[in-house]
């Protein structure tokens, strides 16, 4: 994943999404500049065609973007948005202004108008694109009531529609579980991204802070949590290299479902690890770490969490006849019968 | 060396006092939110802590005369319970409670007990505890702050870290160099008693990751302390602290601290009727750990009513209980992530949320996992 | 646990289950010897009434015994008959000779007979109490085809008897049920014990094998493992303490599914430490650490393992309408509302 | 310093390769029961590794010279995979051909290669690693067994443990001491390649706790080996062996030890149709873990291909992929204690008690967790 995309979105993102201005946003701050910097970067409609004005690019060619996106913890639905635009151009709609994020779940259509909780960016993004059962919405988050849904810091909300704009809204009709891919893939991307990000802070702060007259990385109990966590991110990013695997803008629904359960999975371990070497200094809200463990450990649950995902991939393993190496090969591989 | 632990039920004469407790608190604390609740120990409210004092039920265990109700280790165990699985907001009281009080009446004079005691048992003096330093962690042996004697007493020069509550609290009891230096690690430390009113001291909460100021920083400049600022022998510090620390990891608080989103999330299993076997068995398995934790906690306070030491007992409980705190969150978190269609309430999101955000902590205070196992280790002969 | 029965049993058991015999048992030796030796303790008849010819004690009385049972891995049903026994008085029936073992899992009553299937002990039992909806049987193994149903060393069996064998041994019909406490409470017992005997001899070697110079008890990295390993034995060890908590012969059916469930998840970490700990050795046919984490295996899944127990402990818990900490204090522990 | 691993795929001209050993496969493990094929690559047949030297698939990446077929690193994973994941009988060759071929290869001299390789190709020469000495455990640089220099060559004394398979092979290539003492530690060590057929060579088969003899003991009392049994450059054995490792570890072996059980449980849950979200979710959960490990093993194996020496990337797959390993042995023990009532085959039990005896060795065979790890944290500078 280091390649010239990967370096300039690095660049990129360094400034634009610096722990102050992480705080800033978490804490209510105006996202206008922020977005308007990520679109700059030219990634924002990196899938879309060239025919509709867009790079035209596949998964596999900006799956280090997305991984950098997660890295420094963008706080608004910027990955999102890059497969959200290529879906609605797919759909034959017009691209919307502004950041788009994914509803697969908890959306309600009721007398009086829709609702969708616990929608991942919920508090920073401009459009939701939320669907139940067929029927599919793209809702603009001016015209809703926000309502935190996750702890301190988070970005995540509860979100209501009055009728007329849910009617207003409403793009159509699609087969169930139109968003519920992209979600997986967009979360286990930034997963993989952050839990780099917490890694890299983990190992660097191992060799610096000393205890008991050595560095604490010198201690073995330390050294053996270290190594387990750096096998989880390695794994975390190669399950994320893998489901980025696609000609199109579109990834596998099997790969996407392995790299959400995957990543979801390795949270755990790499967001303690962290702390622990840590220590104190790592819950300070003055320390930029918490602003990344943060996100783990929303984003290991949210758009469906490690048993979700490793739940459809193993209906799909029970329903087919192949070995199991043969399902891996085949249908997570690629590769011919 | 350590040996497993004997189940023992709470003696029969001491189940009624729960009743009242829970009267007390039914009342306290309506309408209290699971997401304030789930601070548990770490949640402060001066005036709750007034009115326990006002019930008798601070410095339980310590005898009349200093103004405690003279009561067990049992009767402390239930309070305890009571107040942390119901979330109560203790925090301004607990460490002057659990610990400051047993150490006062342990290591301090006659006229140190008279002057402290009785205004902790009514909830006048709040105290806390000053161990870390900047350059410290969890080598607690390695700490610089000094008290050097002058004609006056003590001259204090320093600073402390991460204590618990400083910037709301009356006193502090520290554990400070007053011989030798810092190569001489344990040798030379005392515990001092320090008045944070005093002129030269300075403090600063520290925000911690959920917005909250559970933490100081303290800083000592010339702060110039009596000559009876002393707690105990000069230069046994250490000794006494590891003493306190089987009465601070002993205790219930090692097991409770996930209990308001267990039984927030219980409920919210109940009333949308969820009952497939998976569930159940989450819910089951959590339940019989804190079975087996609360026996095991049990018999660590039939061993302090014993009149024993159980230090490294207690870091058993600790050890095995932190871990069951955090399992709870683990698994609450992990089950909304395999069910992203079920709809909570906000007030279990925000404390799913606050204690995803600290629960690392609960493997950090009091102790690293990897020290209590140290601990375990040496008291099973490994080192 | 330390009390007179635990000092007789464990003086009785070193002698009578050593790790030569338990071997020529695993090997299809002839369990009559044992079996006598163990009558002869007189702790057979343990829990039945001294009205019927036993010594009256309760289930809280004897827990030291059923764990010394399980620290010696007492090749044959032993702990099962002292219930075994204890059931069939209170049901009117006769004592059958011999050892008795429980069956409430994979029985099957068909045309040609009935099926027992995986019975813990099958091959070493005498007697086979078996329970298919509200059908009861008590099956002599005597008459019975005996087909080993686990791994190298097992004493399980699959077992099946004739028609007539079936018909003969159906002693009536009793509620749902009977014997899954029952199998539960002796197999956490039996775990608590073989986890203490495992934990023993893990310490003992980790005192005393010295590798790069020193004994490998002193590597931080073991140090926190055995810790972790005392902390999960104590754990079992008070589970089945609580579970012994009665005035009768008979264990709470929530207290044995607790006890079953914390003892068998403890069984991963015990034994992991333990082979982790012992290195090549432990996995000798020679050396005996195996003969005790065969049995951890095996009995962590035997008679419903840890999701089994919990979900039914978990049931119960999710019925009532209590907070989780009165559901411990009022429903395991027996304190008053 | 060691960094994450990036996907390659297996090279689409390398793919046609694995039809052809599934055929042989098919054929030649037919009937072969799961609880045989539990057995992974500890599980031998003198005349399968000769049938399989027959279709030319030993010493896969050995240059055709020496007898080999010349073929690559992604041509060698294929084979490995297809034989791991089929519980292919394997252990009679798989020490010559995947560790003595290429050591031979690297450091041995033209005659010694032009000796023994080709009759390793055929399936003629088993070898076998003579590394653990009873008192030396993981700590390998402790070894006291001697060759000493004399007129003939080299006279052999001391002995090996937990060698495998040393009972069904006819060569050693053993790590002793050639000069210096104990106390030199990794100086001074050789490897010395010992035909086993000698005078003075006893091997004792150990019986392990599944009831096979994958192991042996072996004894050297006053063995002459000829001079040139002496294998690439005497005092440098230990740096010859770290470099061995990295092969050793980096291969399917370690991800696959547990597929017979997988298979065999998955194919049961698809007979008697389960499909509850739980057990989906168990199933889910491996697949995914196998997939990626699959992953970072091709990814090491595109660093042989590069012709670098990924020793240390080797051991992350060697560590995660024993996880794995017991991981699946676990899920499927805890599956069938969550379910008491499914009835499986007495082929699946056999399978699991099999690994779940055996699966302990799964972290010791080739360096413990512990050890691994430390290899990690070197890797990643933290030592």
């Amino acid at each position: 994943m280091q390649d010239s995309f990967f370096d300039s979105t690095e660049k990129l993102l360094s400034e634009v999404s610096s722990p102050a201005l992480i705080r800033k946003i978490e804490h209510g701050g105006d996202t206008t500049a922020m977005w308007s910097s990520l679109e700059a970067s030219g990634f924002g409609d990196a899938l879309v065609p060239e025919s509709a004005g867009g790079a035209g690019l596949t998964l596999s060619d900006i799956g280090s973007v997305l991984f950098s996106i997660g890295r420094h913890a963008v706080p608004l639905p910027f990955a999102h948005t890059l497969l959200a635009r290529a879906w609605l151009n797919d759909a034959g709609l017009a691209l919307p202004k502004g950041a788009v994020t994914f509803a697969p779940f908890q959306v309600d259509k009721s007398g009086d108008g829709v609702t969708a909780r616990a929608v991942s960016f919920g508090k920073t993004t401009d459009w939701v694109l939320a669907q139940k059962n067929e029927d599919v919405w793209l809702l603009p988050v001016a015209e809703a009531s926000v309502a935190t849904s996750g702890g301190y810091g988070s970005v995540d909300a509860d979100l209501r529609w009055p009728t007329e704009v849910g009617k207003r809204s409403l793009i159509g009709r699609w087969s169930v579980d139109q968003f519920q891919p992209l979600l997986a893939l967009s979360m286990a991307a930034l997963i993989a991204g952050v839990s780099d990000r917490v890694y890299e802070m983990t190992l660097a702060y191992a060799n610096q802070r000393v205890q008991f007259g050595k560095p604490i990385g010198k201690f073995q109990a330390l050294q053996q949590q270290i190594s387990e966590m750096a096998e989880q991110v390695f794994g975390a990013r190669m399950a994320v290299q893998m489901a980025c695997q696609s000609n199109s803008w579109r990834p596998l629904p099997a790969l996407a479902a392995m790299a959400k359960a995957q990543t979801s999975q390795a949270v755990a371990r790499v967001s303690s690890t962290a702390h622990a070497v840590h220590g104190a200094i790592g819950v300070t809200a003055e320390y930029d770490l918490q602003l990344y463990t943060r996100r783990l450990n929303e984003w290991a649950r949210l758009g469906g969490g490690y048993g979700y995902w490793a739940h459809k991939l193993g209906a799909s393993v029970l329903q087919c006849d192949r070995s199991v190496l043969d399902y891996v090969r085949l249908d997570l591989f690629g590769e011919p019968v | 060396m350590l040996t497993a632990l004997d189940f023992t039920p709470v003696p029969k004469e001491e189940l009624a006092f729960r009743g009242q407790i829970r009267s007390f608190l039914q009342e306290a604390l309506a309408d209290y939110p699971y997401h304030q609740r789930a601070r548990s120990w770490m949640g402060s409210s001066a005036e709750f802590s007034r009115k326990l004092g006002a019930q008798g039920w601070l410095g339980l265990t310590v005898p009349k005369e200093f103004g405690g109700a003279g009561k067990g280790f049992f009767s402390r165990f239930i309070l305890a319970e009571e107040l942390l699985a119901s979330g109560a907001p203790v925090a301004s009281h607990w460490i002057a409670d659990r610990q400051s009080a047993p150490l006062l009446l342990r290591y301090g004079t006659d006229a140190q007990r008279r002057q402290y005691i009785p205004k902790i048992c009514r909830g006048e003096s709040f105290f806390c505890i000053g161990m870390s330093e900047s350059n410290s962690g969890s080598d607690l042996a390695s700490i610089r702050t000094r008290a050097v004697l002058n004609d006056q007493g003590w001259l204090l020069n320093g600073s402390k870290i991460w204590t618990t509550n400083a910037h709301q609290c009356d006193y502090m009891i520290a554990l400070v160099r007053t011989s030798g230096e810092a190569a001489d690690r344990q040798q030379g430390l005392s515990q001092v008693l320090i008045d944070l009113t005093l002129p030269g001291v300075t403090r600063k909460p520290i925000v911690d990751l959920a917005g909250d100021a559970h933490f100081s920083e303290v800083f000592f400049d010339n702060v110039q302390l009596a000559a009876d600022a002393l707690i105990g022998v000069e230069g046994q510090g250490w000794d006494q602290v590891t003493a306190e620390l089987a009465f601070e990891r002993s205790g219930p608080e090692r097991i409770y601290s996930s209990m308001a989103l267990l039984d927030c999330w219980v409920n919210a299993l109940r009333e949308q009727h969820v009952s497939d076997s998976a569930t159940q068995a989450l819910v089951g398995g959590l339940v019989a750990e804190m079975a087996v934790l609360r026996g095991l906690s049990l018999a660590v306070t039939k061993k302090l009513v014993d009149g024993e030491s159980p230090a490294i007992e207690a870091s058993v409980v600790k050890d095995f209980g932190t871990d069951f705190e955090q399992k709870v969150i683990r698994q609450v978190s992990a089950w909304l992530g395999s069910n992203p269609d079920f709809v909570v309430s906000g007030d279990l999101l925000k404390a799913l949320g606050y204690l995803e955000q600290m629960g690392v902590t609960f493997s950090l205070r009091g102790g690293t996992r990897e020290i209590l196992r140290g601990i375990i280790a040496r008291g099973l002969g490994l080192r």
